[in-house]
């Protein structure tokens, strides 16, 4: 068996700044071992631990799905070391990548379902995988009615900007982009907070999910929405972000209740969660 | 170890010390080029940690030098620093650390005289205490 | 399952025939305690011992150990590539380990070693380490293993299990291993009738010197969250003072931290102990603490070891009533008389 | 200046600036010129004690440090000019003639030490070890001529035993005309003997003879006192002659306290000399058409102590009278104040904005490194190898583009550096060449022009602390060199761009005490258009100028007082609050919100700076059985009854005078600096009165300084009798059957003689007023004895640590009243200097706090001399530390003491300092 | 002892029914021999628990930090001298206090005495003015008092509470003529390889679970700096160079702060004498600075201010 604990070792493929205040930065990563990107065989919603030597690990929801090939990509908030040392590096540095790590979203559950994913901030990353994911030719049809709400506090902290205006120019999914607020004349899409946003655009709950991930702010007020539009606890999912180590539920850091958030989360129905003591 | 040179890591406040520093290459008076010197606005920034980093990285001696007392550029920074000092190598001292590695001075920006004499001094002392062998952080001692 | 007798004359002979073999460990008089250490000659070992210090689970999960290393050098072609640091898996005997100690690795185990993800050091350290241990004849006060799913005289964690009769030792082997260790061994008797005799009895005195002092059973089969809720925790954790000793000191607890070392061009990746009673474990690089508070961490290490663990494998408490909380504890806080408030206390509405 | 034409508010002057012959743009302070320059003569700064060649920097702390040549010397050979390679010799350097158009001039041309060549039976111009004080303190100079070691000119060996010998050319109409005291020399005397007896290896003997011992400053007599715990003797005697004894000693013949002459050897003999107005300066005097005293110093009054007899000259320093270096520094202010009070309408007019650069937002880019390697011609090139320390650095982490330079800081290289930072993208800097204390602000204005955050850079000192000190290790010089820029690249790649924060200033002033002072400080920034509130805990203004009589000059004291306050009380500008006391302060420089109690309802009133001036008061005293007897009074009562004429007085035939009175004792040991000259001044009033009267005057030192001596002169003259009497054995005071009888003992006489006089006159110390309160208010700090203690004693004796903060009056210290108007006005210049503008600019490299790891402990609130930390009072952070930066002035003292580490210091931040201990 | 006990539990009644205080801080019957648990009185039923005898050793101060509540506290002349740290560092207000002095005259060293009982387990331990009385099976013991205590408790200087608002007992003679500092001396005598030795020995068992540092009342940083990662420049391992930082700048940072409350050395689980270190900062702050910790609530530490006349024969 393979060390849980050592990491793939990857290249830096590009690096791309996402956002105006430039503390968002998408890594492209290539696998040096090609055996490594076949035994990296992820769903949407999983994360890993970026690994780099002499700074150390953190956990990241994985941005690209695994429809796209060749490489894998994570959007990195720059806060503390890794990602402070991270946002420092450069293309053709090797660092690691260990994973994929955790559950996903139940994507044979939600087939032939009506999904409404909602997303805030930079909490965007692995929404933007099962979008990608569901949208691939092959899996479309598998799904019902994708909506999308997703917001930002104005629009140069939008994520994946190029990504976002190609599928609002689709129709198989319904995009709600919308900011908290902007001066700019030309912002053609909602102004508004993500509650307010998902109660005007009032998806429709029948034969739904939810996901739902972003600030804790933006998840509280939203869920009365959501109950309001009649989706029951079992069917919002959301992903919980916990400070981690390992990542394979052993440090016991991310314990909760009889869960390790690591292992068996991080995405959970609300219906879970709320077996669950609330220390997250 | 014939060859061997001792280094060391020197705290010098903007204001007196490095002026000093400066005017003794003015002045060009030699001394070893023993030490490194790192630049900082008052004896009162230096932290103790900078000084137990100093010796964790392998520093065989360490030299902070400030204004005399009265004439701070920031009042009395040095005042505060001369308590902290007088307590730091006391207790380095206590636990192993051999007084000929610390070393503390006052030096104005005009005593370029004082300065490359202390220097020396230091360099000397450091020297007769031979390579540092505690506190130096290596690869961690574990399993 | 094989069984030999070593007379207590014979014994120093029968720890230097283990040690020719390869690393012998077990508890040594240090000063004010007992601690288990290498064994240097066979008079260092004294079984005359009630409990160590502190729990002897870093035979397995060392305090501090290097995971990986790896360069930093610029012109390396292996550079920022992790390997394993190299370790020493020969064999290694522990001596006159406690059952309770013994029957907390096979706690443990379900932690380190599962189905789909197992700890590499803990797996080749775990199968590579004989616990020769001694039962115990006579509990401490702050024991209380017997309510806690083992006992005194418990083998099920151990390879061979001794117990003291007196004049000797009658040795009985619990797994192959075990049994390969004793069949090892030279020059030595069967076991004599009597012997076997007495070690019952001794058994039995030490049980019944404990009782069953806990009854574990209402909490497992109180709700988690109506636990989780239960004014107790007020109560219980005011005295903490977070200071980790309990975590330290225990054998069930592992959480551990990951960090990385860098001395110029070379880093090693490190793992170390840490505990949920510190509050920045669960610190997260947002700001947010989801146990921020003294009373959430004291509230969490209680309900992981007698709740949450057994609940979730369904094997008992992660506690083996060893103690050594008790007396560690610098504020006096009793895993007794919380797990007893646990058991008893509940004011919330059913 | 050749000649001044023209008149206030619209003068031409003609300057002439001498040649050089070294170009100082060009020149880069290397000194290889003076290296190779074949000619010497004697230092002039050194005062003879060495020798210097024709090029030459007079002395080590000249701005610019840049080279000249003297053409005195010069043999123009041509070496210097061969050897230099930033081609900065020019040999056919001319004069410049410059017409500059002023509205005021500011005479601070100072004065000349007295030369005692003539005082032939101290033979200082025959014997090498009598020097003056002045050689003295070159020779202790750490830059001085023995690099600080002591040592006598005639063997170079240590001196065991020195002489002072004050009053060399002052108070003193027989060897020249200085009838004057220079006001200075007894205490730099006893400086110089403690500092001398701390740089000798030896435990040196120190002697000071003196007529008076006069330590009337501030801290002065604390001084004095601890001089003499130390070991100074102190001899009251005028020495008689010094000759040549031995090898080089000398002997001293003097008169002890007793009369009896004494012989004694030294090893060296120091000659205090004193200030006198030299032939340039009359000549000054004469071509501006300025008037001078009968003392040859420019004449002023009391009440205008910085104006010149021409309007629109200003005058200040040693130049106005003798004085000391905190009174110079005030009369600089005060002088500003006057000019600015006359040129306040044109403010600004020729100013120039300086165009403030854009700059790249580099948040967020990874770092890149641009590295600049200096020759320095062959400074550093000669001795370091330069390609090796470059390509070094091309090895580097974030290192993206490196280059080695002739010169760095020549004006194409900085064109050129700009161009490259741009091109390549580069985001950080680092310049290894010489030192950042004189060329960090040169490439920082390249990084500006280069549209980078000045603070991306960082140098690494090549220069002073490599090639020049180690020019015979050349491989070592490397290596150092190499780890210097490695250190200097490990700490810019964590700088971050720093914002010079902006703060707006409200344009208003508040002063706190309507006495002379306060009423000075605020007519002077009323004047200049500021208003201002003037906060008078009484009734009415004016203070203790209300109480007195004249200046010992004999100016009507309380008439100006009286002007002056009806002046304040009809200023536009002036907002007055009588019977008021401030309730509470809020807020920082630019920014203070006060609420004035006065009476009714507090009023709120919003200042962009303080000055306190709330004065002091006179002591009433419990002995010399004070209040006992009418005929026993203080100088205030006295003064009372000579203004109004009191007819009595001309019945004293007896008067006494007792000095000292609370002064200069263990429990209050400062001298109150004008008692003296208060005495002399009324002792000649009474003798004026009644010419027949016997006035006595006991005192302890005669104080009488700067040209107050020639009072004390004019009263000896007169009669007044003056006895010294000592701590130990204090006059004595009795009322015998309703008369008062005084008991002091003679020391000439060596008996205690009896008076019985019509009136005592108790000279009581001056206190401060209560400061408690202000102190908390404006977070600035109080002495043991009450008075305010100011920023530094020398150097900004009116400002606060606190900024915005300033100080005049007695509130400061015990002081005249022309000492009073200065240092008022003197506050109101450094108070003009934020109010004049919008807005002020705070430095980037400030400290700040991550609230999130404080413990609120207060150890930053405690120690900081600035008081810029302070407990947040609300919200969420309630009780933890902020950092204002406005207030903080970046020492790193209370990030260094935060145990939680949660304060840093940008620019200085411990993660760039362990960077860079990391890669030594 | 009893009468402590009683006369603590008179005036926590009196304060909680008076609501004098919100809570009391004090101390409850251990469950285990030569220990007692810190307890939190809320009500005057809860005060029955409070007990007090020699097994109080733990520091009360600890409690107060960041409490808003008004406390009754408990307090010895270690813990009140930690209490005056904590007002002057603003770590509680006085007026949010009521101290109870107890005047006390040394608690227990429970590892000593159980060195002495080999093993053999109390069932009553009697504590009488100068001896203990021990009994179990085989056991039947009488210790002297002065002979069991806490080290820093034998060489105590403050056994009185130096600010209090109730006494709980009568003030105590306050030993004089204790060396305080023989340990510190024979270190200081030793030569720089034997001090180094010496200290290395005395640390060579720490496990970093930092139960010194969060047992020191004067340890309240939100952020160690071992914990700090801006950098990170000290290692968590038990490297003993990293190990040696952490003791070394812990005690450190208890520079003219430390009241040696004995604290750290109660709770070190491997019984590391870590006064060893911070002693010779006390020593030194007196010497140098005649300075004493948690003496004078309007006094801030020694490191917090200076004086013209500090010694700096040290600096050239």
């Amino acid at each position: 068996m393979r060390n849980p604990y050592l990491p793939y070792p990857v290249r830096i493929e590009s690096i791309v700044t996402e956002t105006e205040d430039r503390n968002l930065k998408t890594f492209k990563f290539v696998f040096l071992n090609k055996e490594d990107e076949e035994a990296f065989e992820y769903i949407p919603g999983q994360f890993a631990e970026l690994s780099v030597p002499g700074q150390g690990e953190i956990p990241i929801g994985i941005a690209s799905s695994p429809t796209e090939k060749g490489f894998i990509k994570f959007t990195v908030n720059k806060v503390g070391r890794v990602s402070s040392y991270m946002h420092n590096m450069e293309e053709g540095d090797i660092m690691g990548v260990r994973g994929p790590m955790g559950n996903w979203y139940p994507w044979e559950t939600l087939e032939g379902k009506n999904i409404v994913i909602i997303g805030g901030g930079f909490a965007f990353t692995t929404l933007r995988s099962s979008i990608a994911y569901m949208l691939h030719p092959g899996n479309r049809s598998r799904f019902g009615k994708i909506d999308v709400v997703y917001g930002a506090r104005m629009p140069g902290l939008l994520l994946y900007k190029e990504e976002l205006a190609a599928w609002e120019q689709r129709d198989d999914i319904g995009m709600h982009i919308t900011v908290d607020s902007t001066d700019d004349p030309n912002w053609k899409y909602n102004v508004g907070f993500v509650p307010a946003v998902t109660k005007e655009k009032a998806p429709s709950a029948e034969n739904s999910y939810a996901i739902i991930c972003g600030p804790p702010i933006m998840i509280k007020f939203t869920l009365p929405v959501l109950t309001e539009l009649g989706f029951p606890p079992e069917r919002i999912i959301s992903s919980l972000e916990m400070r981690m180590k390992c990542g394979i539920g052993i440090c016991g850091r991310c314990n909760l209740g009889t869960e390790y958030v690591c292992k068996d989360g991080p995405v959970f129905t609300l219906e879970e969660l709320s077996q669950l003591p609330n220390e997250y | 170890m014939s060859n061997w040179e001792p280094k060391i890591i020197a705290f010098l406040c903007n204001w007196c010390s490095y002026g000093a520093a400066d005017l003794a290459g003015v002045s060009r008076m030699q001394y070893p080029p023993n030490f490194r010197v790192i630049r900082v606005p008052c004896t009162g920034r230096i932290n103790p940690k900078f000084i137990l980093s100093a010796l964790r990285h392998g520093a065989d001696g360490v030299w902070v030098s400030g204004c005399h007392p009265g004439d701070c550029h920031y009042i009395e920074g040095n005042l505060y620093a001369r308590r902290k000092f007088a307590l730091l190598k006391n207790l380095l001292e206590h636990t192993g650390i051999e007084p000929k590695r610390l070393h503390f001075s006052w030096i104005s920006s005009a005593e370029a005289t004082k300065f490359a004499d202390v220097a020396r001094e230091v360099i000397r002392t450091v020297k007769e205490a031979g390579p540092a062998r505690h506190f130096i952080k290596k690869q961690a001692e574990v399993a | 399952m094989s069984e030999i007798y070593i007379s207590k004359e014979k014994f120093p002979e029968v720890v230097g025939q283990l040690m020719s073999h390869g690393r012998v460990y077990g508890p040594v008089f240090q000063g004010q305690y007992h601690e288990f250490a290498r064994l240097d000659k066979p008079e260092d070992i004294d079984l005359s011992f009630q409990n160590t210090r502190l729990s002897p689970k870093d035979f397995f999960h060392p305090h501090s150990e290097r995971m990986f290393t790896y360069s930093l050098a610029k012109d390396d072609p292996e550079r920022c590539i992790l390997k394993e640091a190299p370790k020493d898996y020969s064999t290694k005997v522990v001596l006159g380990i406690r059952p309770c100690d013994a029957k907390a690795f096979q706690l443990d185990d379900r932690n380190f070693d599962t189905e789909t993800i197992k700890d590499p050091w803990w797996v080749q350290r775990r199968k590579s380490t004989i616990l020769v241990g001694l039962a115990c004849n006579s509990p401490c006060s702050t024991c209380f293993c017997t309510s806690m799913d083992t006992g005194p005289f418990d083998a099920s964690g151990l390879d061979v299990l001794m117990v003291d009769v007196g004049d000797g030792y009658v040795a009985r082997s619990v797994t192959e291993k075990g049994r390969e260790c004793i069949s090892s061994i030279k020059g030595v008797q069967t076991v004599p009738a009597q012997a076997a005799e007495k070690e019952g009895q001794l058994k039995k005195t030490a049980e019944e010197s404990m009782g069953k002092v806990l009854d574990m059973k209402p909490i497992y089969e109180k709700k988690t969250l109506e636990l989780f809720h239960d004014p107790l925790w007020e109560e219980v954790h005011f005295s903490c003072i977070n200071c980790g000793t309990c975590t330290f000191a225990c054998p069930t607890c592992w959480c551990f931290d990951i960090q990385d070392e860098v001395q110029g061009d070379s880093g090693d990746r490190l793992r170390l102990w840490d505990s949920c009673m510190f509050p920045l474990f669960t610190f997260h690089g947002s700001g947010h603490n989801p146990r921020s508070q003294k009373i959430q961490r004291v509230r969490q290490r209680f309900m992981h070891k007698l709740k949450y663990y057994p609940e979730k494998y369904g094997n008992g408490p992660a506690c083996v009533g060893c103690g050594r909380c008790v007396k560690a504890c610098p504020v006096n806080i009793d895993i007794r008389h919380v797990a007893r408030l646990m058991s008893t206390s509940c004011s919330c509405p059913a | 200046m050749d000649s001044l034409e023209g008149e206030a508010g619209n003068f031409t002057a003609k300057l002439k600036s001498e040649p050089r012959f070294i170009d100082p743009l060009r020149c880069t302070g290397c000194g290889d010129c003076a290296k190779v320059c074949p000619v010497t003569c004697v230092s002039e700064h050194n005062c003879g004690l060495d020798r210097r060649a024709a090029t030459y920097i007079r002395y080590a702390q000249a701005v610019p440090l840049v080279f000249a040549i003297d053409p005195e010397i010069c043999i123009g050979c041509g070496l210097c000019e061969k050897v230099c390679l930033a081609e900065a010799v020019k040999y056919d350097d001319q004069p410049r003639y410059t017409d500059l158009k002023v509205g005021s001039v500011i005479l601070a041309t100072g004065n000349e030490v007295f030369n005692p060549s003539d005082f032939d039976t101290y033979n200082y111009a025959r014997l090498p070890n009598v020097i003056t004080s002045m050689e003295f303190e070159r020779i202790l100079s750490a830059s001085g001529p023995y690099r600080g070691h002591l040592m006598r000119p005639y063997d170079r060996e240590e001196p065991k035993k020195v002489a002072w010998l004050q009053c060399v050319g002052s108070r003193d109409t027989h060897h020249c005309d200085n009838p004057y005291c220079s006001g200075v020399c007894c205490m730099y005397a006893i400086k110089e003997a403690v500092i001398a007896k701390e740089h000798s290896h030896s435990g040196m003997e120190a002697a000071i003879f003196y007529m008076d011992m006069r330590t009337h400053g501030k801290d002065f007599e604390a001084y004095y006192d601890k001089a003499k715990e130390e070991g100074v003797r102190f001899v009251r005697s005028r020495v008689h002659s010094v000759e040549s004894v031995g090898d080089g000693d000398l002997e001293i013949t003097y008169a002890d306290e007793n009369g009896q002459m004494q012989q004694e050897i030294f090893n060296l003999v120091i000659l205090s000399v004193g200030f006198q107005v030299g032939q340039e300066g009359m000549e000054l005097a004469k071509m501006l058409g300025v008037d001078l005293n009968e003392n040859r110093f420019v004449k002023t009054d009391s009440f205008t102590p910085v104006a010149t007899s021409r309007e629109g000259i200003y005058v200040c320093g040693a130049f106005q009278g003798p004085k000391d270096i905190p009174q110079s520094v005030m009369e600089a202010s005060a002088a500003a104040s006057a000019s600015s009070l006359l040129l306040s309408d044109v403010r600004w007019t020729e100013a120039k904005v300086k165009e403030k650069p854009t700059e790249r937002n580099i948040i967020g880019e990874r770092p890149r490194i641009g590295v600049f390697v200096c020759q320095c011609g062959i400074n550093i090139g000669g001795v370091v190898n330069i390609p090796e320390v470059r390509e070094y650095a091309r090895t580097l982490p974030y290192v993206v583009y490196v280059e080695d330079n002739l010169y760095t800081c020549s004006q194409d290289t900085q064109v050129k550096m700009a161009q490259v930072i741009k091109e390549q993208g580069i985001n950080r800097v680092v310049v290894a060449a010489c030192t950042p204390r004189t060329h960090e602000p040169l490439f920082q204005e390249t990084m500006s022009s280069a549209e980078l955050n000045k603070y991306l850079f960082e140098m690494a000192n090549i220069r002073n602390q490599d090639s020049w000190v180690h020019s015979g290790d050349p491989t070592q010089a490397t290596e150092k060199a190499k780890d210097l820029v490695r250190m200097a690249i490990s700490k810019v790649a964590l700088l971050e761009p720093l914002k010079e924060s902006e703060l707006g200033v409200t344009r208003k002033a508040m002063v706190v005490g309507g006495g002379v002072a306060g009423m000075v400080a605020a007519k002077d920034l009323a004047d200049q258009g500021y208003p201002v509130f003037l906060v008078e805990k009484s009734s009415r203004l004016g203070g203790q100028a209300r109480k007195l009589f004249q200046t010992w000059r004999g100016e009507n004291i309380p008439a100006y007082a009286e002007s002056l306050a009806k002046e304040i009380e009809s200023h536009p500008n002036v907002k007055l609050f009588l019977n008021s006391e401030l309730k509470h302060v809020d807020g920082f420089v630019g920014n203070f919100k006060s609420t004035i109690q006065n009476g009714g309802e507090p009023e709120l009133v919003e200042h962009g700076i303080t000055i306190i001036a709330t004065g002091g008061k006179e002591f009433l005293p419990e002995e010399y059985s004070y209040k006992k007897h009418p005929r026993i009074v203080t100088h205030q009562e006295l003064d009372q009854r000579f203004a109004e004429k009191d007819p009595s007085l001309k019945g004293i035939n007896n008067a006494v005078f007792i000095q000292c009175v609370g002064s200069r004792e263990p429990d209050r040991p400062y001298c109150s600096r004008v008692c003296c000259t208060h005495s002399v001044e009324s002792a000649l009033e009474l003798k004026k009165i009644n010419p027949e009267s016997d006035v006595y005057v006991l005192y302890r030192d005669m104080r009488t300084y700067g040209e107050r001596e020639l009072i004390y002169q004019e009263a000896r003259r007169k009669g007044v009798i003056f006895i010294r009497y000592s701590l130990a054995n204090k006059p004595q005071v009795e009322l015998l059957d309703g008369k008062v009888q005084v008991t002091v003992f003679d020391p000439i006489l060596q008996r205690p003689i009896r008076m019985q006089p019509d009136l005592v006159t108790l000279a009581t110390a001056i206190l401060p007023n209560e400061s408690d309160a202000l102190s908390q208010f404006f977070k600035v700090p109080v002495n043991a004895e009450g008075f305010f203690i100011e920023a530094h004693a020398k150097l900004r004796p009116v400002d606060f640590a606190t900024d915005g903060v300033f100080l005049c009056g007695l509130a400061h210290y015990p002081k005249a009243i022309d000492e009073s108007i200065a240092q008022a006005r003197a506050a109101a210049a450094r108070a003009a200097t934020l109010l004049a503008r919008d807005s002020i600019f705070f430095s980037g490299m400030v400290a700040f706090t991550r609230t999130m790891d404080c413990s609120s402990c207060g150890v930053c609130v405690s120690i900081c001399p600035y008081n810029a930390p302070r407990f947040i009072e609300t919200g969420r952070d309630a009780g933890k530390a902020e950092i204002n930066p406005a207030l903080c002035k970046g020492c790193g003292l209370c990030v260094a003491s935060c145990r939680s580490g949660a304060i840093g210091l940008r620019g200085f931040d411990d993660s760039q300092i362990f960077a860079m201990i990391d890669s030594v | 002892m009893q009468a402590y006990t009683e006369r603590i539990r008179e005036a926590a009644k009196r304060l909680l029914s008076d609501e004098k205080v919100d809570v009391v801080i004090g101390f409850r019957k251990g469950t285990i021999p030569f220990m007692n648990e810190p307890y939190l009185a809320k009500t005057p039923e809860q005060v029955d628990q409070l007990v007090w005898d020699g097994n109080c050793g733990v520091n009360l101060a600890n409690y107060l930090p960041r409490r808003t509540d008004r406390i009754a506290v408990v307090a010895k002349g270690c813990d009140s001298r930690n209490i005056v740290e904590h007002i002057v560092e603003n770590q509680i207000k006085r007026e949010q206090l009521h101290i109870l002095g107890a005047p006390c005259k040394g608690m227990m060293d429970k590892r000593r005495i159980n060195a002495e009982l080999k093993g053999r387990e109390p069932s009553s331990v009697e504590e009488t003015g100068s001896e203990i009385k021990i009994k179990g099976q085989d056991l039947d013991l009488t210790l002297s008092r002065s002979e069991f205590l806490q080290e820093n408790c034998a060489i105590c200087i403050h056994r009185n509470p130096v600010i209090y608002d109730d006494l709980v007992g009568d003030l105590v003679e306050e030993q004089k003529d204790v060396d305080r500092y023989a340990d510190v001396r024979k270190v200081e005598a030793m030569s720089s390889e034997d001090k180094w030795q010496y200290f290395d020995d005395l640390i060579s068992t720490c496990i970093r679970c930092y139960a010194c540092r969060n047992a020191c009342p004067a340890c309240y940083c939100p952020t160690c700096f071992v914990d700090e990662s801006r950098p990170q420049w000290v290692g968590k391992t038990i490297d003993p160079t990293d190990t040696r930082t952490f003791h070394f700048l812990r005690a450190y940072h208890l520079a003219g702060r430390c009241t040696d409350c004995g604290a750290c050395e109660r709770s070190c689980p491997v019984g590391i004498k870590v006064r060893q270190f911070t002693k010779k900062l006390e020593k030194d702050v007196k010497e140098l600075f005649d300075y004493e910790a948690g003496i004078n609530p309007d006094m801030r530490p020694a490191l917090d201010f200076h004086r013209p006349d500090d010694p700096q024969g040290f600096i050239k």
